[in-house]
């Protein structure tokens, strides 16, 4: 038994082949146990949460709160938000800390390997506001630009930083820029939407001050992902969307507001998508998270290197730690044709600019193929793919 | 045996009844068991934060003797501080700390020992321990 | 063969008892039919939308727009925003909009018979922008004081009102308000959240300028709502979140966004979500609603008149066009209480302030007992409902 | 017949293909039938919007005669360019506007007429058809 069996869309035909599935890097695919929990969610316990005492309201609470439970002890986390995934959880960093915290002239440092989910929330508040955004270059090495950073956080309040790149896989030396940071007086938030698929993250050990996440790059579903957030940082927050919920009263002269995470969860909140990703913890519990994601970085390093040899650029290291993600340029097969013909095969790979255009733009390009490999993935796969892009090459290169 | 003789016994009272209403009636008729909280003293301190109803507590440690004293406004929570009241009231402080919140769902007045789903019941209990903790 | 039976939830039990399930105005149950959808989304579909050419990510997609489609067609609308709900959709506007196109002393009007997510967000702009914000009182009738509206209108640039109360059923003259504000030169925006479950509205017609409601009060999951806006309100709305798909271009000195709704969808959308929400409208599609609506507002009056001879009272009217929704209290039995018994006797129903605190405050009580029967509700429940009813207060008086 | 010849010569020979690789090869090859549209000329104007690729087109109408002018810088995108060339160039504007993208999907290049489903061929075909009806 692998573990393709437990995922029933691994076992679908694209165009008359067998689905193999490597855009990972875009979303995960969900196990059986993820969809049937939803579904049962939905078949049985089905109600509202909080403030009521009916059976059906008392499981939705628990299942809820459950996955908030699921996620504050496997990343080790003193507060742990509910956002509909990393970007709402970065919006709310800079909605509900940077308003809060922010004066003009501040500075706001980022680097050239952000994902638009981290660069664009900043430039909105940054015109608003009048806050200096500073980026740091990336290197022809594809690693930041350590130096440069030093000296960018100069004055700075903030540092927003992609743990682990989606385009090139390569992952951060997070350790040393969250110590920098924090030796420079500035707060630090991780965008870890790429890190927590493969690397269980001690949150407290790690010790920046936020990081954000998805559900969906992580076996579980669409529509949920959270904010971790340290005590001292969460003190300083201010309300980001105003409703249900997130209030403690509410008069016509006034309102007092929630104390805990549920501050910042206005609304009915995203009940069945908590149970999901519950299970999907549950399900990454029985797994030996390291074990594979040294597999998948052999299976990524190998596939990079045999396409090198078939004349491709390949944007990346693969290096110990980093993603299994290959980011990939034919020098004369146009990538969304590269693309098309790998579908037809029944691979399933992403092309364009993959949200990080400034990335792209450094690195001279507008968009690469991208192969991202995970859990179910398998070498086998891997050479089906290479066999295809050989034929590819050797007909229309 | 694990539990003080009134405890026990109010456990194996509960232990007989099945349905769900009968258990709530019950709960209902022991609201008379708490030593009165004059409403005139409740205050955001005494207050348990979460509880739908308005419900308040202190605790008095005398000699290292535990007193509970308690009121609400909705009768089923009430019931519930008579509970605790009988669990405790009376008992070594030191005694009362050993106490887990488990025997309520042995009563079968818990679907779960989950704060969220514990309809208050948790609330009390986390909030009386806290109490002996800190005046013991 | 009973629309019951189209439910799975409604089979179960609740101590013992048949699930009598009146807690439709916090959310309804769903059809076998969205269940099954969101499972085989994930079962056949999954991928990240958008920008991609293989086949996995162009059925996410369609899966996607396909909920968008429905949406519009379903109220004529011009412009459907994707938003986690209806609170989220309100905070839209006061962000995308509001701080867009609001000046210190202009003027929002509010009633005093809105939900906190009607409220809040508000209050929030208000603090941060100095808008004055009026409320409209709400009269001994249960109804809103449109002389006092008349007034409250002048200088006004904007009213927020709900079209159905979720604590007093009572749907009010929109209308009349809507073109009222239009006269006073404000645009208006509708909480339709209890009035879409109910009530199929022809935006373009009704002419309000937002309509904000969520899926999970119409058959639809958790997760996800929308925004209705028409064409000319939406140009003058500005990014609220920023980050993946929301953009046309991002570069290091700026961003360009998105023309279309996708501006406002700002990273992975709720997609399993659309694709149960679809199945949600398709569902809805074979049912006579407004048939089903004075069936219950029916069940609602006589439920209501029982109550009143058990000595409860009752907040509401239930008028033609009002919502099945009676919220009651009985003069001595505590409501929590009361709830706890129903609940024993396996009925759902919802006890609180029920977020709309300062109604309550208004009608000189902290809550209500609160039943709200929807499409699979039948007056054989609201018989047995009274029989229990009547039960506890002949035990508990 | 519902399409002219060359089309309907086009739609049969690709109903002959059923490996959506062959088929894809033989769109492929088709991008040689555009008529060359300079890449000097591309503006934002004749941009196909919602495209990945590069891709711009002009039509001009001569004396109701319709002449689409084409190109992209993918080329299995301007193979489908190739072939709406095919189904239109020299054909009377407003018999071309009868024309309904139906055929592409006939052709099996289409998995969906959805244009979020349709990898950039409804786009082309509407602007085509929009162009054609401002010039017409
Ligand atoms: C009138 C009204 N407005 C707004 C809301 C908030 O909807 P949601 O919690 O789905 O965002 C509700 C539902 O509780 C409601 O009844
Ligand atoms: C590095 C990185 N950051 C942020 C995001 C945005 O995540 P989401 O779209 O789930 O909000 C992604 C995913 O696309 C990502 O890869």
């Amino acid at each position: 038994m692998s573990l393709k069996d437990d995922f029933p869309i691994l076992s679908r035909e694209v165009n008359g082949h067998p689905l193999i599935y490597l855009d990972n890097a875009a979303t995960t695919q969900k196990p059986q146990v993820v969809i049937d929990a939803m579904s049962q969610y939905y078949s049985n316990s089905n109600a509202n949460v909080h403030r009521a005492v009916h059976t059906l309201a008392g499981e939705a609470t628990e299942g809820y709160e459950d996955c908030r439970r699921w996620i504050k002890s496997w990343f080790n986390a003193e507060k742990a938000i509910f956002t509909s995934g990393t970007t709402e959880a970065i919006n709310l960093v800079a909605h509900g800390w940077g308003r809060a915290n922010l004066q003009p002239g501040d500075v706001i440092v980022l680097t050239e390997m952000e994902h638009h989910s981290d660069i664009v929330p900043w430039q909105i508040l940054s015109e608003e506001r009048g806050i200096e955004i500073r980026y740091v270059p990336v290197l022809d090495d594809f690693t930041l630009d350590m130096e440069a950073y030093a000296v960018s956080l100069e004055n700075a309040k903030l540092v927003c930083v992609v743990h682990t790149s989606n385009v090139l896989g390569v992952r951060n030396s997070v350790d040393e820029l969250i110590s920098l940071a924090h030796k420079a007086g500035a707060k630090i938030l991780i965008d870890a939407a790429q890190a927590v698929p493969h690397d269980r993250i001690d949150f407290k050990q790690f010790n920046a001050d936020f990081m954000a996440f998805s559900a969906h790059k992580m076996c579980g579903p669409t529509g949920i992902g959270a904010l971790l957030v340290k005590n001292d940082a969460f003190e300083q927050m201010q309300p980001f969307m105003g409703g249900g919920d997130m209030i403690e009263s509410v008069t016509t002269s006034g309102s007092t507001y929630q104390t805990n995470e549920h501050k910042f969860e206005a609304g009915t909140p995203k009940i069945a998508e908590a149970v999901g990703w519950s299970a999907a913890f549950e399900w990454m519990s029985e797994i030996d998270l390291p074990a594979h994601h040294e597999r998948l970085l052999n299976i990524a390093k190998w596939t990079a290197d045999q396409l090198r040899e078939l004349g491709c650029t390949v944007y990346g290291r693969h290096q110990s730690g980093d993603a299994a993600v290959v980011s990939f340029l034919h020098p004369t097969i146009h990538s969304e044709d590269f693309a098309r013909f790998l579908d037809a095969k029944g691979f399933a790979v992403r092309t364009g600019h993959h949200c990080a255009q400034p990335l792209l733009n450094r690195l001279g390009i507008t968009g690469t193929i991208r192969a991202s490999f995970y859990l179910y993935n398998t070498r086998q796969e891997a050479e089906k793919f290479i066999e295809t892009v050989r034929h590819i090459v050797g007909k229309f290169a | 045996m694990k539990y003080p003789q009134a405890l026990q016994d109010l456990i194996d009272e509960f232990a007989e009844i099945e349905d769900k209403m009968e258990i709530l009636e019950y709960v209902y008729d022991l609201s008379d068991e708490v030593v009165e909280f004059p409403i005139a003293k409740w205050s955001e301190k005494t207050r348990i934060m979460g509880c739908q109803s308005e419900a308040h507590l202190e605790v008095v440690v005398v000699d290292g003797i535990v007193e509970l004293r308690s009121g609400a406004d909705a009768k089923i929570v009430q019931g519930m501080m008579g509970i605790i009241t009988i669990a405790i009231n009376g008992r070594k402080a030191e005694d009362v700390l050993q106490l887990k919140p488990d025997f309520a769902q042995e009563m079968g007045i818990l679907n779960s020992l989950s704060p969220s789903r514990s309809n208050g019941f948790r609330n009390i209990f986390d909030k009386v321990m806290a109490e002996i903790r800190m005046k013991q």
